[in-house]
């Protein structure tokens, strides 16, 4: 349509730059590669069911042959995994402090029509870096490294060698792709964290945390299905 | 134009109904058993339907073509109401006859299925085969343990009675493929670690084939087999033959000469004849092998000559199949024709 | 009521404003800039143009096999040289053709489409045609070594498995359909975001052009199927590789052959329907346009759309119907197969309907569409018999099969594509394909697929499995062999026709001006080519065929930013403006983690330690690429949101 | 762009060597020339694995198991009686050895040793390549992955190279009666 002068017109100068949550594209985009991350390991737990169904079932886990003595039903140790999960779930609360402030700081900045701290007028100034993100980032990145040296050790205290049967392969991949989940959350939040440190909490970079606290909350979930599979399903059949 | 299209696709639709002049040994639509004719039956219904389908809304779109040309250009945003209305109500219409249609289909098919599943099974025989990369392995069971000396084993060829449910157990030691005589019953995969099973009922006696229909590597296309359905005293004679040991061959013989070249080339390690001490499990059974009209899993007629070039070079036949090639002098190699064309 | 205000009209944008606009749109100049465009315009188009390059190239390879079958015992190529190509044919039709081709058309006409400027995540869309691009050199260059797959493009275990597939064929071919599935995804919530964020003011969910529903739809069901092809995948290359060798699909160790079966065919079943909505799409956009009247039963077509995306993931044991599955099951995944005919069959009688009701103009884009009548209704129709577990078990995997997948692909997907590129290439180019030409190619195009296709059908019912490199005279194969085989060469001569008409057209073609067929839609109402920026000033819209429907006194958007790549998002149901989105700018760190990923794939081929050195190296590219920039501020008023100008009527 | 990422495509890919994949049906004597091990059997992946098929339809596992020894001596391990040049092998597997091993070449190199039929050369040769990668001396690139079986020891392609020492038989080893 060619733009003539007599056209009414809507002016969009005046519309907020800066909005969070369900508005946003981002907001979409994170949504919807949780989904296909739900999908992969929705999938995958289907894999280990079909090939527990196709199984000896009165077996389950497949007999370990090849230690002395030989294991008859090699579950994994719980230790490990059950500290590692509560761990995670401990995050949570944390997490939501900083997801909570972070959305504060948001619209404290939207009230005042700046996009930072630094471009709102003094006096009425919102915190640069909110003391709760920052501790609280801090805390969740830390707790994070942790959980994923937890992880890595309780590869071993699964009893049993990925290339040993389809069994071990199945929780191997289960808790390797969970552990690249929790790897690539922890390095996010590092990068969020070093911005914020270098620079300062703006509207953007909220937005940002407050995604991340998302895909972080899914992380924890997804953990604990897992966990409940590979550690207590081969229990309880 | 378009109604020419149309035309010449229907044109094609009405040949694909016709067209069924194929050849007779290994055709869907030349039924010669139970299922396989139940399942005809079955595909000309739906056949039917969808040429019929096809040609009533190809002839909707041609008239539409012919009737609705000129007019203004200008764009049409709110089609009159009472025509959109008439053509909602046909629309709909159409749907729920598809619906109807679908529901018999679905309907046919189930009754079609069950049908095939329950094949009278009275006096059953028994045969197990198995799938190799590129071959078919024929073992005929005895039920009975005292008779199991009279279970034997031949390759790429099953013979059955005429008239009689025959039930085939299919397992694979390699890859998957998928056990086909179409003239006989549909496919049936074999999985290696599923014992999978058919049942197939030949109601006239003739040769039937049947192919690999998995893929299953560099020779699938020539794997093949062939169903020989025959009277049940044919068959029983086949039988008797098929259970004796190959026979022994006079000392000093072309035919010994040749057993003796068979035992000490690379012949023995792979193949079976019963009777002597080859037992090797890894090619086919060669104990009746002159008695097998062909060769190379239906691949070649089983002449001297094919033999010849097949012990020679299988590979100019067939690359990448398991035989290998085995280099043997003039004389040698004369002397395990004669040998090899005396297994009856 | 009209919420903008007639007492306060537009400036028309002055050439300045355009300028600036062309100056903050345009990709930088040279090498760098093509690298690191992100433009929906350069991307979408080239997501095109690559797909029909491998169109071609996986064309020679399906004409060579046809050279191979024309005689009995042919001896134009081997086995191996037969099975690499076919697997290659089929896997560059299925991930590197088909779904990429769509996927480009979407990109480059969703935002046009939907009035805005750009794909939601620029970035994110050139990251995806890398990956894309390294993908398919990756088949090709390993066809090239001798190394190109050979166990067939649904790659069955325990045939691709370690013990059966010696060497690194399959590696290759697995690992780049798990890569090209990473850029199919990243396209999938491209499209879907952009669709459901940036519709123009006024487009409502029951407002939107059927194209874009049928690539959100499309979409969707990618998010759900691909995820399983790169599971399965990725768990084949796992149980292949060097210092991994696990059991996925090993019988003997607990695994299961049928395993594999499962999960492709979750995916392969709905990929059919990926391929075939937004061709559907096409012809949901060029019909109206040559019968000079808006669709017929738009609310009956977006619902079927979504029921197909349903039923669609409900069918796919019906490929599986030779292996062992209790008869109850067989029964339930038949009466799916059928039920997926309601949902076809309302469109297709919608669009007749369309056509009874209209003034059908005849030019080449409707030639194609009524091709596609004729085709593809073979192929739907012989689905119908392959949906009936008893006749399935007599044609599954024979001629039958190959005939009745090529009617559908060719016909359904196909057929409305090249109506597509005839439709669309003025806007592309701003030069039309030759008419005349046209025509010529259409017929070439359509007798070769008939020659070539239909006699497959007779073959399969006479006992022809497929992918068989050679058959025996005594066989009585040959006749229809020979015709397929001549009936592809001239298939091949309609589409190089096509191929040189482009190529001439694009620079002595008529010119085409913005609108040549009187379009509806909102792409036709920029110019052709569009410009950097799409439209000068962001259109709003009163119903379903803005440009048909405009009398000049539909509101325009003013006030977003020229200095600055703004753009406006809407909300979710009735697209009222909702606030200014800043999209990012050019960067070349897609590009690196695209190559980094790549270099993931091909290095795990030869070592297990590629993964966590390439995991390190993506993830630094990734963080280069979302390290935040300092963007120049966005201008700030106190906030009041104007309401959305109503299509009246409603 | 398209040029550079074909070359680094490239660079990765010629890693695999043609030859490596090629697939010889009608391989070698008599149709070849002379044998050139490296290129046919020790790098090529398809002699590798008819080499692994040939093992177990010859039955060598009858003694040597799946490479870990039982009647016959180890083939996984460094230790080598009658040297682990691809000529020694090739001898010892075509003229069989005093202590058992039966000769597969047709003719024995010693009255006593038993003679089964006649393997033709290529598949002796391809043997003789599998044999050696029991113990990682082929290419990793080209070795077989696990079979489809249960698993008795690390798949070929995952074994480390021992450095072959030449050791001669222990007394105890004799033919089985």
């Amino acid at each position: 349509m060619t733009v003539t002068a007599t056209r009414p017109t809507i002016d969009a100068s005046r519309l907020p730059a800066e909005v969070r949550d369900g508005r946003t594209p981002a907001w979409w985009g994170n949504v919807l590669f949780m989904t296909i991350e739900t999908t992969t390991v929705a999938l995958l737990l289907a894999s280990y069911f079909y090939l527990w169904r196709n199984y000896p079932q009165d077996q389950w886990p497949p007999p370990q042959g090849n230690t002395d003595p030989p294991i008859l039903k090699p579950v994994p140790d719980l230790l490990l995994g059950t500290v590692n999960v509560l761990l995670l779930v401990a995050t949570v609360p944390l997490m939501r402090l900083v997801d909570r402030r972070c959305g504060r700081q948001f619209d404290d900045l939207e009230k005042l029509h700046a996009t930072k701290p630094s471009k709102a007028p003094p006096g009425k100034r919102p915190p640069a870096r909110p003391r709760v993100v920052m501790y609280g980032m801090l805390a969740v990145f830390a707790l994070g490294c942790i959980s994923l040296v937890l992880r890595w050790h309780e590869f071993p205290a699964l009893n049993v060698r990925w290339n040993e049967n389809a069994y071990a392969s199945l929780v191997w991949s289960l808790l390797g792709l969970h552990f690249v989940y929790i790897a690539i959350e922890v390095v996010e939040i590092a990068v969020l964290f070093a911005w914020a440190a270098l620079f300062e909490v703006g509207e953007n970079q909220a937005g940002d945390i407050i995604l991340t606290a998302e895909y972080w909350y899914w992380t924890v979930g997804v953990g604990v299905v897992i966990y409940a599979v590979v550690y207590w399903f081969p229990r309880v059949v | 134009m378009n109604s020419r299209a149309a035309t010449l696709a229907a044109a094609m639709a009405l040949l694909a109904a016709a067209g069924c002049a194929g050849p007779e040994r290994h055709s869907v639509v030349d039924p010669a058993g139970v299922q396989a004719d139940r399942i005809h039956g079955l595909w000309w219904l739906y056949l039917a339907v969808c040429v019929a389908v096809y040609v009533l809304v190809m002839a909707a779109v041609a008239v539409a073509l012919v009737r609705r040309r000129g007019g203004s250009d200008q764009p049409l945003t709110a089609p009159p109401l009472a025509a959109e209305v008439r053509r909602g109500i046909a629309v709909a219409g159409c749907v729920g006859l598809t619906v109807v249609t679908l529901f018999v289909l679905l309907i046919a098919d189930f009754v079609t299925g069950r049908r095939i599943d329950s094949l009278a099974r009275e006096g059953t025989l028994t045969v197990r085969v198995t799938g190799h990369q590129w071959w078919w392995e024929v073992r005929y069971e005895e039920s009975d343990p005292q008779q199991q000396h009279n279970a034997f084993t031949t390759a790429n060829e099953i013979h059955i009675p005429t008239g009689r449910a025959v039930r085939f157990e299919l397992e694979s030691t390699d890859v998957i493929h998928s056990f086909w005589v179409p003239n006989l019953h549909g496919k049936t995969d074999m999985i290696p670690g599923h014992r999978t099973k058919t049942d197939i009922r030949a109601d006239r006696d003739g040769e039937f084939w049947g192919q690999c229909a998995e893929f299953c590597g560099h020779q699938h296309a020539n794997m093949r087999l062939r169903v020989i359905a025959q009277p049940e005293a044919e068959f029983q004679k086949w039988l008797a033959e098929q259970r004796q040991p190959a026979r022994e061959s006079a000392p000093k013989s072309s035919q010994d000469r040749g057993k003796g070249v068979f035992m000490k080339s690379s012949c023995v390690l792979c193949h079976t004849i019963t009777g002597t001490q080859a037992g090797g499990r890894v090619g086919p059974d060669l104990t009746h092998l002159a008695s097998r009209p062909r060769i190379a899993a239906g691949t070649l007629e089983n002449t001297r000559g094919n033999l010849a070039e097949w012990v020679t070079d299988p590979h100019g036949i067939k690359p990448g199949v398991r035989m290998p090639a085995n280099p043997l002098a003039p004389e040698d190699l004369h002397v395990l024709l004669d040998y090899l064309e005396s297994l009856k | 009521m009209i919420a903008a205000r007639p007492d306060h009209p537009a400036p028309e944008p002055d050439d300045a404003a355009r300028a600036a606009l062309a100056r903050t749109w345009a990709r930088a100049p040279g090498l760098y800039g093509w690298i690191t465009t992100t433009s929906h315009k350069d991307i979408g188009l080239r997501f095109v143009v690559t797909a029909f390059v491998f169109l071609a190239l996986g064309g020679i390879l399906a004409l060579a096999m046809r050279l191979q079958l024309a005689t009995p015992q042919g001896r134009a190529l081997g086995p191996d040289a037969y099975n690499q190509f076919f697997t290659t044919h089929g896997t560059t039709m299925m991930f590197l053709f088909a779904v990429p081709v769509m996927e480009g058309m979407g990109l480059y006409l969703v935002p046009l489409m939907v009035g805005t400027r750009n794909d939601c995540f620029p970035l994110l869309m050139n990251f995806g045609y890398y990956c894309y691009l390294f993908a398919g050199l990756m088949l090709y260059v390993a066809l090239v070594l001798n190394t190109g797959p050979d166990m067939g493009w649904f790659s069955y275990v325990p045939l691709s498995g370690p013990d059966y597939s010696p060497g690194k064929r399959v590696d290759v071919w697995s690992q780049m359909v798990t890569l090209v599935e990473i850029s199919t995804l990243v396209g999938a919530v491209e499209i879907i975001a952009t669709a459901f964020k940036l519709r123009a003011p006024g487009m409502s969910l029951n407002r939107i052009p059927l194209f874009v529903w049928t690539m959100v739809v499309t979409s969707f069901m990618i998010v759900f199927a691909m995820p399983a092809v790169m599971l399965s995948s990725t768990m084949l290359a796992a149980d292949r590789l060097t210092g991994i060798s696990t059991h996925f699909y090993n019988q003997a160790e607990g695994g299961d052959a049928l395993l594999w079966q499962h999960l492709f065919w979750f995916f392969a079943h709905p990929e059919v329907y990926i391929i075939f909505l937004p061709a559907t799409g096409f012809l949901a956009t060029i019909i109206p346009t040559f019968t000079r009247r808006t669709i017929f039963g738009y609310p009956a077509l977006v619902l079927s759309l979504v029921a197909t995306a349903f039923i669609g993931f409900g069918v796919w044991v019906h490929h599986m119907f030779a292996t062992p599955l209790p008869r109850v099951g067989q029964g339930v995944f038949t009466g799916a197969s059928l039920m997926i005919v309601i949902p076809n069959g309302i469109q297709i009688f919608c669009w007749v309907a369309t056509l009874w009701g209209g003034r059908i103009r005849v030019r080449t884009p409707m030639l194609f569409v009524l091709g596609f009548f004729a085709a593809f209704l073979i192929g739907g129709l012989s689905g119908v018999l392959l949906a009936s577990v008893s006749i399935d078990v007599q044609v599954h995997d024979t001629f039958f099969v190959v005939a009745h997948l090529h009617y559908v692909l060719i016909g359904g997907a196909v057929f409305p594509l090249l109506a597509a590129v005839y439709y669309w290439y003025p806007k592309w180019t701003g030069r039309m394909l030759g008419e005349r030409t046209g025509w010529v190619v259409f017929w070439l195009v359509f007798i070769g697929f008939n020659l070539t296709f239909f006699p497959m059908h007779h073959l399969g019912i006479w006992g022809m499995p497929r992918r068989v490199y050679t058959y025996l005279p005594e066989q009585g194969w040959h006749g229809l062999n020979l015709v397929a085989t001549v009936g592809s060469w001239v298939l091949a001569m309609g589409l190089l026709l096509l191929v040189v008409n482009a190529w001439w057209s694009r620079r002595y073609g008529e010119v085409a001006g913005p609108d040549p067929w009187g379009a509806g839609t909102l792409e036709w109402a920029t110019e052709s080519p569009p410009p950097p920026y799409n439209f000068a000033s962001l259109p709003t819209v009163r119903g379903r065929e803005p440009v048909w429907e405009d009398d000049g006194t539909t509101p325009v958007v003013t006030g977003l930013a020229t200095d600055t790549r703004e753009v406006l998002v809407t909300t979710l149901h009735d697209a009222a403006p909702d606030h200014r989105y800043h999209m990012a700018g050019d960067s070349v760190w897609p590009f690196l983690a695209a190559l980094a990923t790549a270099g993931i794939f091909v290095g795990l081929i030869f070592h297990p330690a590629a993964f966590p050195i390439g995991s390190v190296a993506t993830g630094l590219a990734i963080i280069g690429w979302f390290w935040p920039s300092k963007e120049p501020e966005p201008i700030h008023h106190e906030h009041e949101r104007p309401a959305v100008p109503d299509g009246g009527g409603e | 762009m398209v040029r550079r990422a074909l070359a680094v495509f490239t660079a990765c890919s010629l890693l695999v060597a043609c030859e490596r994949e090629e697939r010889q049906f009608r391989s070698a004597p008599p149709f070849g020339g002379p044998v050139r091990f490296e290129e046919d059997y020790q790098n090529n992946a398809h002699a590798l694995s008819e080499g692994k098929r040939l093992y177990s339809a010859f039955n060598c596992k009858g003694c040597h198991a799946d490479g870990g020894g039982g009647i016959g001596p180890p083939l996984m391990d460094e230790k080598w009686f009658y040297g682990s040049e691809p000529e020694q092998v090739f001898d010892t597997i075509s003229k069989g050895r005093e202590n058992g091993m039966p000769a597969f070449g047709g003719e024995a190199r010693a009255p006593g040793i038993n003679v089964v039929g006649t393997v033709p050369e290529h598949q002796r040769w391809q043997l003789v390549a599998y044999v050696r990668s029991l113990s990682g001396l082929a290419s990793r690139n080209a070795a077989p992955g696990r079979n489809d079986h249960m698993q008795t020891k690390p798949p070929e392609n995952e074994k480390e190279p021992e450095t072959p020492v030449v050791a001669p038989p222990p007394p105890d080893v004799v033919l089985p009666k």
